[in-house]
């Protein structure tokens, strides 16, 4: 294993910061939970593919993004989108298909937009997004703006002729794209080493010439730390970055996913390296958050989903009669 | 996913469960699926035992709630709320398919028949399988002008051959599709002829009635009571007319018949029937006669006038469904009152279209000329 | 008027009704009907003409006496001389 | 006016986007260094510098995405896929990205992007470079699409095409590129929502568009020597379609043929055809016709490939079968 792993052990943190890690976290899970019950429920309908399990790859990662950078994302986005500020009304909204989400009920679960926070969408064909990242970072290159673009992707991407074209052209034309992989060991019912000759995406990676680590995803610091240095890097001119996190979904791919494709004892053993628990025994142990602390945060979070909740049960459908308005910018 | 089958239970009643515990195995057509407990509080009475299959949203068991716990949202009822769906309008398609039997017909065709007023049915198509196309409505359209008025200018010769073949296609198509049926009847003109002698004494010889005027103005009226006869056939189907306009059959200086209409006889008084015959019968063989007067003649008479034949069984014009014919007038022997005299007579035909009509209506018809000529001085 | 203008009146009014007719050919005591193609509608319209032109009043009781050129000639000279 | 050809007119249209407007720049196989497959690019990279006149690697999805990811961060790129038979690797971003991106989002984004391919067969090129495949993108709602099938049209149709907020596909016919024709070279933007009516005739309406345009004038060319005067419509524009003048063509003439080089099954002829029987059923004096290539891949044998293309023959056959 070439691609170097974590340099060191990642720093001690100080406590807003790392509660407010935790809130991060804890306010994606509660919102996916809650995702599972309405779609059980018939709210929410179509594909839905939970983030449980990979909070800390979002967490981590956005605390390096600056507000002006641009995030590309896939269609387990629903993480990716909560941090990086999309408000969650308008995601809940965006499930029960009203005209107050945030593609206007138009996209749904795999098609989160936002212009203003340069959310530019979830993509639903695999490796799709890799290109269009490329060019945000193209056009940013070339008018001399010292913006990133930070592109989320899964493993199963490595096996799309776009991962390949896209790490390429990035590196050839030195452009400022952040590659962000989170390999979950899964690509819906395939695991990795049944689908890749080199299962180690990181090396994937570097036979382009590209700089690349290899990060445990389960230690929300240490996605932290790494994306810090990797987004230092690609503003600084150097061209493209790669990070792979290493970690895994609790839950099935998506809502009807019989999971037959892998072990029940290998989902428990890595539950047991649950993202939130261990960041909070972690905390708890550095003597930086006590049953109050956690008390105020559960509460927080149960009041922010209940509020996504009644924001999507009360907006309004979009009339039927608007259907041809935004296919073209002369159908305003 | 429609219906699913409980496969187990992975609670008793009595059991607690807490939030995200499985409680049950369901299996669906599609693959097993875990059920999840949303709450925390206790296990009831369950509702479906294993192995039963149930569609969906069917609830499952019971659960007492923990004190505190939030009942869960309701599943929506169907999806009131949701807007139904406007299928775009489909362009509605033109079903009108051509009735079997009936030569294909071009979509341009058919509308410009209907423009000219030319009835498909006299209508021979040109195109592939007979289809009819704009063409053949066109020549049909010139043809029945030409039966018609020809038009003055034409050269004599080329206008007489013309008018010949028109003739032949109007009368060719007569025969092949009217079933023509004919009757007669002799019917006595004593009352009529003196009538006439009388008032024609009294007028001046501008204002003189032929005979042919009582003639029309007695059909026109006996048309009333047999309106079937006042009709024409278009599409298959017999279209009664309310007016009733008699077209005259005027035969043409060096050969060549024109039947121009007279506009409500039935309405008309003698001495107008006069003037207006007149009138046709010099702008027919001038060859001015107007278009309206030839294409709507609702019922035809043809009269061989003096020098005929005592009786004419002449063919209808199409698409009229019948034809009056009166032959010349001449004496001859009747019994009266056992009596033996001579009495002055006309020869009525009916030609009739047996797909409208039938001998007992024609009959009626004929009688009622009969019966409306020997009263002259009320027609 | 003499015979020949009432003759050369007749023949005119006479080729009114009947255009297609060649006038010349008419012989003088053969009955008119034979020899051209008028009807009675044409035969009425010709003694209108003929009433119009000279103000003879013909009744309908001398048509019978009205058949050829001759004696229609004759006739019209000894209505025309009567009423002069 | 002077006169130029086809490929001229494309490259005065670029040379003077990139002169005007910073935001365009032309990126594509070969379109720098090479000076462009058919040299439309020529002697551009000299002049603007490798930054805007950009050679790419052979990913043809990655290059046409990020030309939709450039147009989404406000740049205005000219995207050159070499040919239409190239295109299909980059599909699924024209279907699934730019083609869907502003509505998907709630008009939240606008994809001002122009791709240029060249297209169609007829130089013995084999089954896989002679595809004529703009009824597949033609099928795509939220693109336009665009068929110069002359030399003013070249330069007008790109100018108009960077105006637009939303991805404009030009399919250019690889045998026009060397035709010479008659331009203002100063014209500016051409309309893009109307066909053209080439020639005005009574008798039959001939539409067809691109390359297939002379073959459907030299056809009415002949027809006019036997006195049937036919009206030739080149559409310009596929998407959409400028169906009102095709309508009031065919409601004077009562007869229609359309030419298209594609595969007559599911093809953009298809869809006129089937618009002028839903929508001029009642002027119609005969079924509308179609003259299409033939479907099978195409055959490398210059006597066989010819067999395939529509041909002026065909089209004078099939008006003739109409007034015999």
């Amino acid at each position: 294993m070439s691609a170097r792993t974590a340099r060191d052990a990642t720093p001690p943190v100080e406590r807003e910061h790392a509660l407010a890690l935790l809130e991060a976290m804890l306010r994606i899970r509660r919102f996916e939970e809650k995702c599972a019950e309405l779609y059980q429920a018939g709210k929410i309908r179509g594909f839905l593919h939970l983030y449980i399990g990979e909070e800390a790859v979002a967490v981590g990662a956005m605390q390096a993004i600056a507000t002006d950078d641009a995030v590309v994302s896939t269609y387990r986005e629903h993480g990716h989108a909560l941090v990086r500020g999309v408000p969650a009304e308008r995601l809940m909204a965006e499930l029960f298909g009203k005209a107050n989400g945030c593609s206007r009920g138009r996209g749904g679960s795999m098609h989160f937009f936002d212009a203003e926070r340069r959310f530019y969408g979830g993509y639903a064909i695999v490796g799709g997004g890799l290109p269009i990242a490329v060019g945000l970072a193209l056009a940013d290159k070339m008018r001399g703006d010292a913006r990133v673009t930070a592109c989320f992707f899964g493993e199963g991407a490595a096996a799309e002729g776009e991962f390949h074209e896209a790490l390429n052209l990035a590196v050839l034309w030195r452009l400022p794209v952040l590659f962000l992989c989170e390999n979950n060991l899964y690509a819906m019912g395939t695991a990795l080493e049944r689908s890749e000759s080199e299962t180690s995406i990181a090396e994937k990676a570097e036979s382009y010439r590209l700089t690349a680590e290899s990060i445990d995803g389960m230690d929300v610091l240490a996605v932290e730390a790494a994306t810090r240095r990797a987004v230092e890097a690609v503003r600084s001119g150097n061209g493209p970055y790669f990070l792979e996190f290493r970690t895994y979904r609790f839950r099935g791919h998506s809502m009807a996913d019989p999971e037959l494709y892998r072990q029940k004892a290998e989902v428990e053993e890595w539950k047991q390296r649950d993202p939130i628990a261990a960041f909070e025994t972690r905390l708890r142990a550095a003597g930086v958050l006590d049953d109050g602390d956690m008390a105020r945060v559960e509460h927080a979070v149960a009041s922010f989903v209940d509020a996504a909740v009644a924001a999507a049960e009360a907006g309004p459908w979009e009339p039927v009669e608007d259907l041809l308005t935004y296919l073209t910018s002369e159908t305003p | 996913m429609t219906a699913g089958t409980l496969v187990a239970w992975r609670k008793e009643p009595g059991d607690a469960v807490r939030r995200g515990d499985i409680i049950a195995e369901v299996e669906s057509d599609k693959a097993d699926v875990e059920v999840e407990i949303f709450m925390n509080g206790v296990l009831e009475k369950i509702l479906v035992e294993p192995g039963e299959k149930v569609p969906v949203g069917t609830p499952l068991a019971t659960i007492r709630l923990d004190p505190g716990e939030v009942e869960p949202a309701p599943a929506p009822a169907a999806s009131a709320a949701m807007p139904a769906a406007v299928p775009p309008p489909m362009p509605r398609a033109h079903a009108g398919a051509p009735a079997e039997g009936r030569a294909p017909i071009s979509p341009a065709a058919r509308q410009l028949a209907a423009e000219l007023h030319v009835d498909l049915a006299t209508v021979t198509g040109t195109g592939p399988d007979g289809r009819i196309q704009r063409r053949d409505v066109l020549a049909a359209a010139e043809a029945q002008r030409a039966v018609a008025a020809p038009t003055p200018e034409a050269a004599p010769r080329d206008k007489q051959t013309r008018m010949r073949q028109a003739i032949a296609a109007a009368m060719m198509r007569s025969a092949r599709e009217i079933p023509h049926f004919h009757l007669a009847s002799t019917i006595d003109m004593g009352a009529a002829t003196a009538w006439l002698a009388e008032e024609n004494a009294r007028r001046k010889i501008a204002d003189r009635l032929l005979s042919g005027v009582l003639l029309i103005k007695a059909t026109a009226l006996a048309l009333r009571e047999v309106p079937e006869l006042n009709a024409s056939w278009i599409d298959e189907r017999v279209m009664l007319h309310e007016s009733v306009h008699t077209g005259i059959a005027i035969s043409l200086p060096g050969g060549g018949l024109v039947a121009p209409a007279l506009h409500d006889a039935d309405r008309q008084s003698l001495g107008d029937l006069m003037t207006n015959l007149r009138d046709l019968v010099m702008r027919a063989r001038a060859g001015s006669l107007r278009s309206s007067e030839m294409s709507d003649p609702t019922m035809t008479i043809t009269s061989l006038g003096e020098e005929g034949a005592e009786a004419v069984y002449g063919l209808i014009y199409p698409p009229q469904v019948a034809l009056a014919g009166f032959g010349r007038l001449h004496a001859r022997p009747m019994s009266i009152g056992g009596q033996v005299v001579s009495r002055p007579v006309v020869v009525a035909t009916l030609a009739a279209d047996h797909r409208v009509a039938d001998g007992h209506r024609g009959s009626r018809f004929l009688a009622a000329v009969e019966h409306l000529l020997q009263t002259p001085e009320k027609l | 008027m003499n015979n020949d203008e009432i003759r050369e009146v007749v023949l005119r009014l006479l080729s009114q009704v009947a255009p297609e007719a060649d006038m010349a050919v008419i012989k003088p005591d053969v009955r008119l009907r034979d020899q051209i193609d008028i009807d009675s509608m044409d035969a009425l319209n010709f003694l209108i003409s003929i009433d119009a032109e000279l103000h003879v009043e013909i009744a309908e009781a001398d048509y019978p006496k009205l058949t050829t050129l001759d004696n229609i000639v004759a006739y019209l000279a000894g209505k025309l001389t009567v009423d002069g | 006016m002077t006169t130029m050809t086809y490929r001229e007119a494309l490259r005065s249209a670029m040379r003077d986007a990139l002169e005007r407007d910073p935001r365009v720049f032309l990126m594509g196989e070969d379109v720098g260094l090479y000076g462009g497959a058919f040299a439309v690019s020529h002697g551009l990279i000299e002049e603007f510098g490798p930054e805007r006149v950009r050679d790419t690697p052979l990913s043809e999805s990655t290059f046409v995405g990020a030309g939709i990811g450039a147009a989404l961060n406000g740049m205005r790129p000219i995207v050159e896929v070499m040919t239409v038979n190239f295109s299909m690797l980059a599909m699924d971003q024209v279907l699934n990205n730019a083609a869907t991106l502003r509505y998907m989002s709630g008009g939240q984004f606008h994809v001002p992007l122009v791709v240029r391919m060249a297209t169609g067969g007829g130089r013995q090129l084999g089954a896989q470079h002679s595809h004529s495949l703009e009824g597949w993108y033609a099928h795509i709602p939220g693109i336009r699409v665009l068929a110069p099938a002359t030399v003013a049209d070249a330069r007008g149709m790109l100018l108009a095409a960077l105006e637009q907020l939303d991805p404009v596909f030009i399919f250019e016919h690889a045998t026009l590129y060397p035709m010479e024709g008659d331009i203002d070279e100063q014209a500016g933007a051409a309309d893009i929502d109307h066909a053209a009516v080439r020639r005005a005739g009574k008798d039959v309406t001939l539409v067809t568009y691109g390359g297939s345009l002379g073959k459907t004038l030299e056809a009415a060319a002949t027809l006019a020597e036997e006195g049937i005067e036919a009206e030739v419509i080149d559409l310009r524009t596929l998407r959409p379609l400028d169906m009102a003048t095709v309508l009031e063509s065919v409601a004077r003439t009562h007869h229609a043929v359309i030419i298209d080089e594609a595969w007559r099954t599911g093809s953009l002829a298809a869809e006129v055809s089937a618009q002028i029987m839903e929508r001029a059923f009642n002027e119609l004096d005969w079924p509308v016709q179609r003259v299409c290539a033939a479907e099978v891949p195409a055959p490398y044998a210059k006597h066989m490939e010819d067999a395939t293309l529509p041909q002026a023959a065909q089209i004078v056959r099939a008006v003739q079968e109409m007034f015999a």
